[in-house]
Formats: C-alpha cells, sequence, structure tokens
C-alpha cells in the first residue's frame, strides 16, 4: 500500500514538475499565452483546467475500459474522447449556470476554451498510451492539471511585472513570452532526473 | 423547433455518422495489416541486427525486470541454437533504458542495442551510440562492471555520464545475462530482477 | 519606441530600489570588486587560462552591452558596471578548462537574451550570468562536466582531469571524497581555501566570504536571503543528506561544496530578480536552500544551486505579489462568493 | 471574407502564409510548433497532416453547408475534423512509422487545433467549393511553411543536420532540439516574421 501511494505520489510530482506539460511537452500553448497576461483570469483558468482534466479523465478512462476495449474500436479514440470532453463542458456549463450562478459567472467563460485545447484531450490519449490504472490516471490528470496551473500562475506574474519594459517592437508581447517560457523551461530543466518513471 | 428541424438534425447526423463511420472503417481496413506488419517487421529487423547470422528467431517466454514486461529469444542457425537474445531494462538517470541484448551459447555479450532511453541529450544519450556498446562485447556477467578510470577488462563509464553507464552495464546487461542464463541453464525461471 | 526613459524610471518600483544613478553604480562596481578575491584565487589555483576565460566572458558582456544600445539607438550605460558584473559573475561560474568560445557564447545570452531584450537593467526577471550559465550547460554538456585539479602555481600546466566533491558525493558516497584528501581537517581546509576542483571562482570559500562581508558590512546586500538560503540548505544537508538515515548528513561539506556560497552572496542576493520585500526575500532564500538540496540530493544533476535560483527567480514577482496586495487572490474570493 | 469571389485563389493562399499565418499571426496551434520540430522530417509530415486535414474540412463543410442544420453546426463541424484526424492518424501510422513514432501523439491532437475549426465556420461553411479548398489550402500551408522554417532553423543548429545529413560537422548548439531552446526558437523567429512583416509586407502599396 506505501508502495502504491509513493508511486501515486511520484506520478502527480512528475507530470506537475519534471515532466510539466507546458514546458516539457508543449501542450496548452495557445491558453497558457493568451490567458497568461492577467493573474485573475490565468487562476480561474487554473481551477477549471484542472477540474475539467481530472473529470475528463476519469469519464475516459472508463468508457475506454468499458465500452471500446470490449468492442475492438480503440482507433476510433480521438473522436470519442473529443465527444467526452466536449459533453462534460457542455453538461458542467448547464449545471453551472443553474447550481451555482456566482461561479458560472466567475469561470464560465474560461469552459468555452476548454473544449478545443489540446492538453485536455492529451491527459486520456496519454493515459491509454502510458496503460495507467484508473487512480493513476487521476493521479495523472491531477498533476497535469497542478503543473498548468503552476505555469500559468509564474507566466502571469511575470507578464504583470515586464508589461512597462522597454522591449524592442518586433519583440512586444508574444514573442518575448515565448523567450520569457523558454527561461522558465531552462529552470524547470533542474528537475530533470529528479524521478524515473 | 419544428418538426422539420428535428428532421433535418437527424438525417445530417445520421449522414455524417454513415458517411464517416463508411471513410474511416475503409482507412482502418486498408491500414491495418500495414501496421500490424509494420511493428512486427521492425521487432524482426531489430532482433535480426543483433544475430545477422541466425536465420531464426523465436520467442522463448517473458519475464519482468523493474516491474516492467521484457521478452527473452533463442537465435537459431538451421537447427543449432548459436545464442539467446533477452530484453532488459535498466533504471538511468531520467529513465528505465530498453535494451536488447543477445549472447553466445556462453552467455557472452554479443552486441547490445539501447531501443528507447530518455538520458540527458549530448552526455547521458551517448549510451546509444556504437562506441559505447561495442565495449559490452565479449564481457560476461561477472565483467559487465562500469569503472571510472580506464579499463579494457571491465566496462570504462561514458565521461560525466556515469550513471547512465552503470544504467546499461550494470543494471539492464548485466541482470539480463544473468537471468537468460540462469534460465537456459537451469531450465527454471531464474528471477534475478529486482 | 521612444518612450520616455523618465516616465519608464518612475514606474520601476518593484524590485531595484534605485535612489539615484550614481548610488546604483557604485554598489555595482563594488560587487566587482569584492569579487575581486575569489577571480585572483580562482586564477591562482587553475592557470592562466582561468583569467583567459573571465576576461573573454566580461568583454563579450561589455561589448554585447554596448552593441545591442547602439544598434536600437539607446542611452549606452556600459558605465554602470552592470555587464561587467554579469560577465564576471558567469566566467566564475564556469570549470577552468572550457574552450573560449563557451564564456563568449554565454555572455552573449546573458546580455542580450537576458537582460537587454527586457528592456535592460531593472527590468529583467532572471538573473543574466545564470541564464548565460544554464544555457552554455545545457547546450554543452560534456565540455560543461569536464574537471581540472588545482595546480595552485600561477602557471600553465597540463592538468588533470578529475570529478568535483558533489560529483563524487553524488555518484561514489563521502568514502570516496575521503580517500582523495586523507583526513577530514584536510578536507574541509582544501574546500576552505579552494584547493580542490571547480568552477573557477566557486571554490575559494574564503575568498568569497570576505567579498561577501565587505558588501554586508556596507549594506550594499541585506543578510536575509543569504542567511535563510544557507541554513536551510545546512539544515537540510543534515537532515536528508547522510547515507546512515536522518540526521546524519554532514552540513558543512554541503555549504563548502559547489558554488553554493557564491551564489547565496553575489547572485541570490540580486536586486532585479529577487523580491524587494524582507519577508519576501526569507521566503525567497528558503526556497533557494530547498530546491537546491532537492537537486543535490535526488536530482539528476550533482550541483543545484543555479537551477534552484533561476527556479526562485520564477517565483520572485508572484512573491512579491501576494506581500503588496495583502492577502494573494483576496479578489477572486470576492468574485466567486458573490 | 464571404465575398470571396472576387478575390484570387493567389491571394487566399498569400492570406494563409502571411497575413494569417496560424503560428506567427494568429498564434494559434503552437504546441506542435515546438514539440515536433527538433528534426525537419518531423515539422515537414505534421505539416503534411495539417494541409491535409485542413483542406478536407473544409471541402466537407463546404459541400454540406446548405444541408447542414445552424443548431447544430459546431458539433457536427467537431465530428467531421475528428474523423479527419482519425483518418490521417491511421495513415500516418501506416506509411510513416518512424515519423508518427515521435510525433504520434501531436498529430492527434490536430483535433484541437482551433484554427481548423474557425475555418470551417468562418470560411468554408460561407463558400463554395473551390474558394474553401483553396482557403484549406493557404493556411494549411501557412502551417506548414512555418514548421519547415522552425524545424531547419533547430535542426541546423541544434543538430548541425538537415534531414539527418550533416552539415555542419558538429552539434553547434544542443539547447536548440531542446524544450527551452524551442521556446527561445520560436520567439526569436516570430519575432523576425513580425519584423519583416512590418518592414515590406505591411506597407500601404506592397499589395
Amino acid at each position: 500500500m506505501g508502495a502504491e501511494l509513493i508511486k501515486l505520489f511520484e506520478l502527480i510530482v512528475s507530470a506537475s514538475l519534471v515532466n510539466n506539460f507546458v514546458f516539457t511537452w508543449f501542450l496548452g500553448l495557445c491558453i497558457f499565452f493568451g490567458v497568461s497576461k492577467k493573474m485573475e483570469t490565468a487562476i480561474g483558468m487554473s481551477i477549471t483546467f484542472t477540474a475539467v482534466m481530472v473529470i475528463s479523465a476519469a469519464i475516459s478512462w472508463l468508457v475506454f475500459r468499458f465500452v471500446m476495449v470490449p468492442l475492438g474500436i480503440e482507433f476510433l479514440m480521438i473522436i470519442v474522447f473529443i465527444g467526452v470532453v466536449a459533453g462534460l463542458v457542455q453538461g458542467s456549463d448547464t449545471i453551472m449556470r443553474k447550481v451555482s450562478p456566482g461561479l458560472y459567472y466567475k469561470l464560465g467563460i474560461y469552459l468555452a476554451l476548454i473544449s478545443t485545447n489540446c492538453i485536455i484531450l492529451a491527459v486520456p490519449l496519454m493515459n491509454v498510451g502510458n496503460k495507467y490504472s484508473f487512480i493513476e490516471s487521476i493521479a495523472f490528470a491531477l498533476g497535469s492539471g497542478l503543473g498548468f496551473s503552476l505555469a500559468m500562475i509564474i507566466m502571469a506574474s511575470i507578464r504583470e511585472k515586464i508589461e512597462l519594459a522597454d522591449i524592442p517592437v518586433p519583440f512586444r508581447g508574444l514573442p518575448m513570452a515565448f523567450i520569457i517560457a523558454g527561461m522558465i523551461a531552462l529552470a524547470f530543466t533542474g528537475f530533470s532526473g529528479l524521478i524515473t518513471l | 423547433m419544428t418538426g422539420k428541424d428535428i428532421l433535418k438534425i437527424t438525417l445530417n447526423l445520421a449522414v455524417i455518422y454513415i458517411a464517416g463511420g463508411l471513410i474511416i472503417a475503409l482507412v482502418h481496413a486498408a491500414t491495418s495489416p500495414i501496421r500490424y506488419h509494420n511493428k512486427v517487421v521492425a521487432e524482426e529487423l531489430a532482433l535480426k541486427s543483433l544475430v545477422p547470422d541466425a536465420d531464426k528467431i523465436e520467442k522463448l517466454g517473458d519475464w519482468k525486470i523493474h516491474e516492467k514486461d521484457a521478452k527473452y529469444f533463442v537465435a537459431k542457425k538451421g537447427e543449432a541454437t548459436i545464442g539467446y537474445i533477452v530484453q532488459s531494462y535498466g533504471k538511468g538517470y531520467s529513465s528505465y533504458i530498453n535494451t536488447l541484448i543477445a549472447v553466445d551459447r556462453d552467455f557472452r555479450v554479443k552486441k547490445v542495442k539501447i531501443l528507447d532511453q530518455k538520458e540527458t541529450p549530448g552526455l547521458g544519450d551517448e549510451i546509444e551510440e556504437d562506441s559505447f556498446t561495442d565495449l559490452l562485447k565479449g564481457k560476461d556477467a561477472d565483467h559487465l562492471k562500469v569503472l571510472k578510470t580506464e579499463t579494457t577488462e571491465y566496462v570504462q563509464a561514458i565521461t560525466g555520464a556515469t550513471i547512465s553507464s552503470r544504467a546499461v552495464t550494470d543494471d539492464a546487461v548485466r541482470n539480463g545475462v544473468k537471468f537468460i542464463k540462469a534460465t537456459i541453464t537451469g531450465g527454471g525461471a531464474g528471477h534475478v530482477g529486482r | 519606441m521612444e518612450r520616455s526613459r523618465d516616465q519608464n524610471r518612475l514606474i520601476v518600483s518593484t524590485s531595484p530600489h534605485i535612489r539615484s544613478e550614481e548610488t546604483t553604480q557604485h554598489i555595482v562596481w563594488s560587487v566587482n570588486l569584492a569579487l575581486l578575491p575569489a577571480a585572483l584565487m580562482g586564477i591562482y589555483f587553475f592557470g592562466p587560462m582561468a583569467a583567459a576565460i573571465i576576461a573573454v566572458s566580461i568583454t563579450t558582456a561589455v561589448l554585447c552591452e554596448y552593441g545591442y544600445q547602439k544598434a536600437l539607438k539607446k542611452r549606452v550605460t556600459i558605465d554602470d558596471g552592470s555587464a561587467v558584473l554579469t560577465g564576471l559573475l558567469f566566467g566564475l561560474t564556469l570549470p577552468p578548462s572550457v574552450p573560449l568560445y563557451i564564456p563568449f557564447v554565454g555572455s552573449f545570452v546573458a546580455i542580450v537574451l537576458a537582460k537587454q531584450l527586457f528592456g535592460g537593467l531593472g527590468f529583467n526577471i532572471f538573473n543574466p550570468a545564470l541564464i548565460g550559465r544554464a544555457f552554455v550547460q545545457i547546450s554543452f554538456p560534456k565540455l560543461m562536466t569536464v574537471w581540472l585539479e588545482p595546480t595552485a602555481a600561477f602557471v600553465f600546466i597540463d592538468a588533470k582531469t578529475t570529478a568535483t566533491p558533489l560529483g563524487i558525493l553524488k555518484e561514489e558516497g563521502l568514502q570516496k571524497l575521503l580517500e582523495h584528501s586523507g583526513t577530514y581537517l584536510n578536507l574541509y581546509t582544501n574546500m576552505l581555501f579552494g584547493h580542490r576542483p571547480g568552477s573557477l571562482g566557486e571554490t575559494s570559500v574564503v575568498a568569497l566570504l570576505m567579498g561577501a562581508a565587505f558588501l554586508l558590512y556596507r549594506r550594499y546586500i541585506s543578510w536575509h536571503i543569504p542567511v535563510s538560503f544557507l541554513s536551510t540548505a545546512g539544515l537540510l544537508a543534515w537532515v536528508f543528506g547522510g547515507s546512515e538515515g536522518l540526521f546524519t548528513g554532514d552540513p558543512v561539506l554541503h555549504l563548502l561544496s559547489g558554488g553554493i556560497i557564491l551564489s547565496a552572496f553575489f547572485m541570490a542576493t540580486d536586486y532585479v530578480t529577487s523580491p524587494s520585500i524582507r519577508k519576501g526575500q526569507i521566503i525567497f532564500g528558503i526556497g533557494c536552500g530547498f530546491l537546491t538540496m532537492l537537486i543535490r540530493l535526488k536530482g539528476g544533476y550533482p550541483e543545484g544551486v543555479m537551477f534552484a535560483i533561476l527556479l526562485m527567480n520564477c517565483f520572485s514577482p508572484l512573491i512579491d505579489r501576494s506581500f503588496r496586495s495583502n492577502v494573494f487572490g483576496a479578489a477572486e474570493r470576492k468574485g466567486l462568493l458573490k | 471574407m464571404s465575398d470571396a469571389n472576387q478575390i484570387s485563389y493567389w491571394e487566399l493562399i498569400k492570406n494563409g502564409i502571411l497575413k494569417e499565418n496560424t503560428i506567427f499571426k494568429l498564434a494559434l496551434s503552437l504546441c506542435p510548433a515546438i514539440a515536433v520540430t527538433t528534426s525537419l522530417k518531423n515539422g515537414f509530415f505534421m505539416g503534411v497532416a495539417v494541409v491535409f486535414v485542413q483542406v478536407m474540412v473544409n471541402l466537407t463543410v463546404s459541400a454540406m453547408r446548405k444541408f447542414i442544420h445552424q443548431r447544430i453546426r459546431l458539433p457536427i463541424f467537431m465530428l467531421v475534423i475528428s474523423g479527419w484526424v482519425t483518418v490521417v492518424n491511421l495513415l500516418m501510422d501506416a506509411y510513416v512509422p518512424d515519423v508518427y513514432k515521435e510525433v504520434g501523439l501531436y498529430i492527434q491532437l490536430i483535433v484541437a487545433f482551433a484554427s481548423i475549426l474557425a475555418r470551417a465556420e468562418m470560411f468554408a461553411s460561407k463558400n463554395r467549393l473551390t474558394p474553401s479548398l483553396f482557403d484549406g489550402l493557404g493556411m494549411g500551408l501557412g502551417f506548414l511553411v512555418a514548421l519547415v522554417f522552425i524545424s531547419i532553423f533547430r535542426e541546423l543548429f541544434g543538430k548541425g543536420t538537415i534531414l539527418g545529413v550533416s552539415i555542419i560537422g558538429a552539434k553547434p548548439l544542443l539547447i536548440l532540439v531542446l524544450p527551452a531552446g524551442g521556446f527561445f526558437a520560436v520567439g526569436i523567429l516570430m519575432a523576425l516574421f513580425n519584423w519583416l512583416y512590418a518592414r515590406y509586407a505591411a506597407k500601404p502599396g506592397a499589395h
């Protein structure tokens, strides 16, 4: 049992720091660059993202294991998983609007952005690729979500700080964001070798 | 929403599903033999490149090392056994290094091939190069040992990548060789993997 | 492009608490001076090649800053000494055997990519010297892991290559390290004076501490970051650093080895890339110490100081921000409850 | 955009490559721009896959534009996209297995490219077949060209090779084929594109 827990912990640390989705897999970059201009939106996005990631990973795992494998239609996983994500987003949109309008007002706008985001889709695909168990899949999704949130929050705080810096014109905006991301990635290299999976 | 709308939507979905399903099924059917073939051929080629003079390589069984599934094979020329191939894993710097090891009938290493690794680029990933894997040739289990000093009797570490060198030599290859030796000579499944 | 410079200067309220142009200049040159003993010790131990590396590194840094500012028609600020400091710091972190294009590439990256692109001194997020160091570390991994035995003579000698104390500690353990130098006392004295393999400016702890004492005395740096950094690292080394279980590690050895002294006093304390509020500085220091030991004990690299400081540089705006607006995320919470 | 009849096909292609370049101008679909551009071969095949999907999606959507009910238009588009992505995924796995092994995940993630959905919605659903074909081709080629540029830059300076053939004879800056260097490379090339674009393409009279 102890070894199991340690494995899960390692999986979370690995997905969030050592193999951070943004800095080593380059996933979710559109959102990462698009939404990290302001801290408030970055935090809202992070919360929504992590929640959707964990839930969609869980549902996708169940669907894959108990529907697709028995039917032998694993090759359709792209279509099925995007359906799961889209359905989940639509569902949580409706539920949130009814149950908690305040929360919806705050996070609803991010939900719309999620269904066309690669990071949400990548988690179930990678879970299948790595043959993770149900619990491992959830741990992986959680770690990925936390790592993505960390990346977003760091990036937002840095971009707020350099807002008024005298950056050469062609570099303003996105190119500079890329350079900064490169430097964060450089710093994150320090985590490599921390965990062997 | 009128009945006409509902009819149209239903029709939309039906057409999309039928057409899409047809196209995907066709492509799937057309490519699946090729994809299957690719995988089998790739594995065969990898095995073949390890023991080029064998004309038949047969799978003997599965074993586990570092909780990972690995296979082992026998290489034959005509009816005579000329060696064995064993797959093994070693715990490296930042990844488990997947290796294939060919041994002769005296369980000395003939050739080592790194199938998959994610060691430090430019440093640890030199384990993939012939200049390193050639060092392992001709060694038996007792001499599969990494030293940091100059040596030909044992295996000399790659400068700056001792851990990766050790992961291949002391972990993957040595355990693989020990396992295949115990399995073949002892008849049973000697379990040396951790 | 031609946004008024005065306007910019007013906005720089976060990190560099620059009171006037003169004092910044004065402080930066004093830091350069404080590093001089360590640089001289490096040249003494590793020979004239060390001097050449430092020279190339400083020259490149200054020329790049000059060239960039000329090319973009900005005011040339090389006389503030910050380019010299970046070049010097970067040079001191290099192994003494590197070919001379490495200090060139690294200094270029440090000045152009990590400093000037951000708008120059005061706006950079990351310590330029460390970005340069990390860049060459990853680009030339092989050359950056060759270490020389100190010769201690100011002469050209084909020095033997060897492993650093941290490298030996990581791969072969404390016992092996002791074999190298005989007794504990020998080991400690060698480490203290710098008679050990390592980056050319990091080995002589005594020289570095002299410089640091001077800066602390003149109040050019405050004690918060170095003290919290070193004590966290020492504590963790003692608790987790031993091979015979908890509380058997050797904190002194860890504090004397690697680049931790150089980094704690001269890099982590950089005004621009560390938090400006005292509490923030202590958190920054603890973070640096924690990450350094995490990488040293559990990570892939033998030395973690460089990555630890770069990582904390990432968090520095966040730390500053959270202390500025009292409760971090208060605005969000209010929104959620609505 | 709906008056596409007056725009020449050449203009449509140029629009995709320059004015609305997916990566450099619109900053969409950035993930593969870094992930697969460590070698020209990978970058090229990724680009080809995107061209294929974009063109086929545009054609499908354009052909069905009068038939699709407005209410379920977006889900239908998503279905069409994921169908074509599945097809290209299977094809790549079968015919270029060595590339697929490295970029497979990102091929599958073409599904989530905002740019493909955007073109289907903004252009193909309002235009006839031929303009849609050229629009898809232009947008896809813009992506392909960007990917090819980035991967040449990274492979040449990171590994010293082009298509695996040694050009420089050494590994000049290994960092360029690693994550951090990928960000630097894209950032620098993007700034270069901005600079050149501002200098030449955006000037009135250049069109």
